[in-house]
This record gives structure tokens, C-alpha cells and sequence, in this order.
């Protein structure tokens, strides 16, 4: 299980800020893919991966990114703060 | 070193006050302040700024650890907002201080320059009939580059 | 734009908000303060700043203008004090304000390079049982080279 | 009859923050040459024109500045405002 979450336009997309995911997905790619199989929200919400950015556990990661042990993904458009 | 993330509007003035009180023998202090400002297009009614509690705090840490590495520094700070701001009010603060103002202008940009691209903040603006999340411009992406030069 | 040469004490934080409340529409506020630090050696007492009343403003003044005159800013203050200051006092201050960051950072330090060699300020640091004019450091005068380089 | 200012050291070493000068010097340099002639506080103020600055009529000049027309001369040392 893997705490999914979602920001910015990602989560107006999806409409949800957050879920629990049930996967055995090795890398965030795989879970993109499992996502982007079950739901047209997903497909919309990763339709781009540029313009997306992801965290694992918090920390800003690529795609390849291996998800053992790892108990929180983070979806979002690059950031816009300061 | 002090970060703080809160949707409570601040007072940039009294921050900056406290922030020099507390300091022994730096010559310098910097201060940036964000402010929000009107859209291009104008009309804008409010700005939301969304956040990523947990890793929003990580991530400013990380960023203050890497000035505090690089830059001989007395002190730092930050404060960043989220929730809904109206325009005038401030964003966001970074105050630095040093012995030198080199080091103190030095480490205030590259804090904005970070906290701009990664630390995990997501400005909207509201119109009074439209919304739309702010881009991120490729600039901000590029400023960062200016830092990496540096490191060899 | 604001110019003041003055031996008062000054409220930086009073200052800073004072200055923003003014602007409209300018995202980014950059502020330096400098601060009566101590001697190297320690124990000083106080700091004396001597200047050229007439020379000071038109100096500042034209170093206003020519950072105006390079960037695109909403707003620029210079406070600077003159006579006996104490340690922790503030010396003097500069703000800017501009749409975007760079503009407020460079403009800031633009100022603070040229005041600091271009303004007819002398500071003498008073000890217990010594004083010393405060020399003026090289890298001072070699700061203003990043400025004059970009004019091409 | 040109006003002569004199601040931070070469002050002290003078002696004076100012004073009337009458003078017939068409330049700067022939202005300190003159004034270092009149007494030895001069020579001890001017002894390194290297280590000094000046302004005429409240403008940075060099040295080599004519003062025709001029009403006010400055020396001091390079600043350190900020």
C-alpha cells in the first residue's frame, strides 16, 4: 500500500487530494501506468510527464524511481513558490 | 535559523526587527519580501497557495542547511504562507545575516532562488470569474544554474 | 524614490513596511541594513561617520538615478546616518522594489556597491583607549567592476 | 579665492575641516604643490596622493581637474560609507 497524493492542477484532475493505493508496481512509472489504466482522471492528470514532478517519501525524484519500502508518492506540476 | 510555514498573515517589519535583534556582530542583513501582486491581465481577487505539509518543512530545511554550508552566516529566515492571500498582503520572507553583505545578498538569492522552484508551494490566482494555477517560468528553473556553476 | 541623510536613529522594520505600503503592484522587496559590528580586535565603543553635507545627497542621488536608470523599479529608499553610533545601531538601509526579484536583488546591491565607495561616508571606530579610521578595502573598489563590466 | 574641505584624516592632519584658499593654481595638483609649500601639516595631509580622493564643486575628480570657475575643493580618503 502506498500513500498517493496529489497537488496543484494534478489534484483538481484526479479529485482527490490523496489515496491509498493497493499496487506492486517497482517504480513510480509502473504506478503511473496502473493508474493511467484504471481511470480517464489519471490519464488526463499524467498525460504530460514533463510537466509533472513527483516525490518519493517527500523527496523530489525521477520516474524511475524504485517504490520498495516507500510509503508516500507525490504528484505535482513544478513549483511555483517564493 | 528559523522556518516557518503558516497561513497567518506576518508583519515584514516587526519579522526583520526580531530577526537583527538576535544577532551578534553581523554587519549585514538582507531581506527579501513577496508580495502579491495583481495579475498581468488585472482584476484579481485573491491568490491560493497550496502546499505539501511535511515536505514543504523538509524541503526549506534542506534548502537553509545548503545556505548555511555554503555561506558563512549568522542567521536565517523564513517564513512562507499558504492558504488565501488577497493582493498587497505579503507571501513570503527570507532574511539573511552576515558579517559581510556579499555573503548575506549571496545566500538571500539563493534561498528565493530555491524556495521558488523547490520547495513545494502552488500559487492560484482568482479572478472574479476565472482561475488558473501560476506556471512556473523556465527562469526560475535556469536561476538555479547559477548555484551548480558555483559548486566546482 | 527616498533619499535621507540623517543622524537619528532609525526603525528598519518601521522602515521597510513604511516602503512597501507605498507600492503598487511590486512583487519584490529587497532590503540591506547595516550594522555597527564590532573591531576585529573587539571592545569598541562607538562608531563616528563623518560626511560632506551637500556632496552626500547629490552623490546618493545620482546613484538612485543610475540604478533606476539600469532597472525597472517601483521604488528605491537610502537611509544613511552620519555622527556617533553605537554598536548594534543601525547604519544605514536600502530598499527596492521591482515586479520581479532579480531587479530588486541587483538594484540593492548595485546601491550598496556604489554607496559604500561613491558616497562621501568615513567611519571611525572609537575603542576604549584607541580610535582608527576604518580603511577602505580593496575589494571594495573592485565590486564596482561587476557593474561597469555589465554596461557594454 | 577657492573654499578648501578636508575630512577624515586628512582633516585631522590638517587641522581644519575648511578654509578660504587664495589661490592662483589652474589645477588640483598645482592647488596641493601650493598648499604644500605654506606648512609641513600639508605635506603630512598630502604625502600619498595615492591614498586620496577629491571632489571639485562636490564631483569625484582626479588630480589633473582645471579650477577655473571652481568654488569648493575636497580631500579625504577613499570612503567607506554603507
Amino acid at each position: 500500500m502506498i500513500d498517493c497524493l496529489y497537488f496543484a492542477w494534478v489534484r483538481e484532475r484526479i479529485g482527490a487530494p490523496r489515496e491509498r493505493v493497493e499496487t506492486s508496481a517497482a517504480t513510480v512509472m509502473e504506478l503511473v501506468e496502473e493508474l493511467r489504466g484504471r481511470d480517464p482522471r489519471y490519464g488526463a492528470a499524467f498525460a504530460d510527464l514533463s510537466a509533472l514532478r513527483v516525490a518519493v517519501d517527500q523527496e523530489l525524484s525521477g520516474f524511475d524511481a524504485p517504490l520498495a519500502g516507500v510509503r508516500e508518492v507525490a504528484f505535482f506540476p513544478p513549483m511555483t513558490g517564493g | 535559523m528559523s522556518v516557518r510555514v503558516q497561513s497567518a498573515r506576518f508583519d515584514a517589519g516587526a519579522e526583520l526587527n526580531a530577526f537583527s535583534a538576535g544577532l551578534e556582530n553581523a554587519g549585514a542583513v538582507v531581506s527579501f519580501t513577496g508580495v502579491v501582486r495583481d495579475r498581468e491581465a488585472g482584476g484579481m481577487v485573491a491568490m491560493e497557495i497550496e502546499h505539501y505539509p511535511g515536505m514543504t518543512e523538509r524541503a526549506i530545511a534542506g534548502i537553509v542547511e545548503e545556505a548555511r554550508r555554503r555561506w558563512d552566516l549568522a542567521d536565517a529566515l523564513v517564513i512562507h504562507r499558504h492558504g488565501r492571500l488577497v493582493p498587497a498582503e505579503p507571501i513570503m520572507m527570507v532574511a539573511t545575516a552576515a558579517r559581510h553583505r556579499l555573503a548575506a545578498f549571496e545566500a538571500a538569492e539563493f534561498l528565493m532562488d530555491y524556495l521558488k522552484s523547490r520547495a513545494p508551494f502552488w500559487k492560484k490566482e482568482i479572478g472574479p470569474r476565472d482561475a488558473a494555477w501560476v506556471a512556473a517560468k523556465d527562469g526560475d528553473e535556469a536561476a538555479l544554474g547559477r548555484w551548480a556553476a558555483r559548486e566546482q
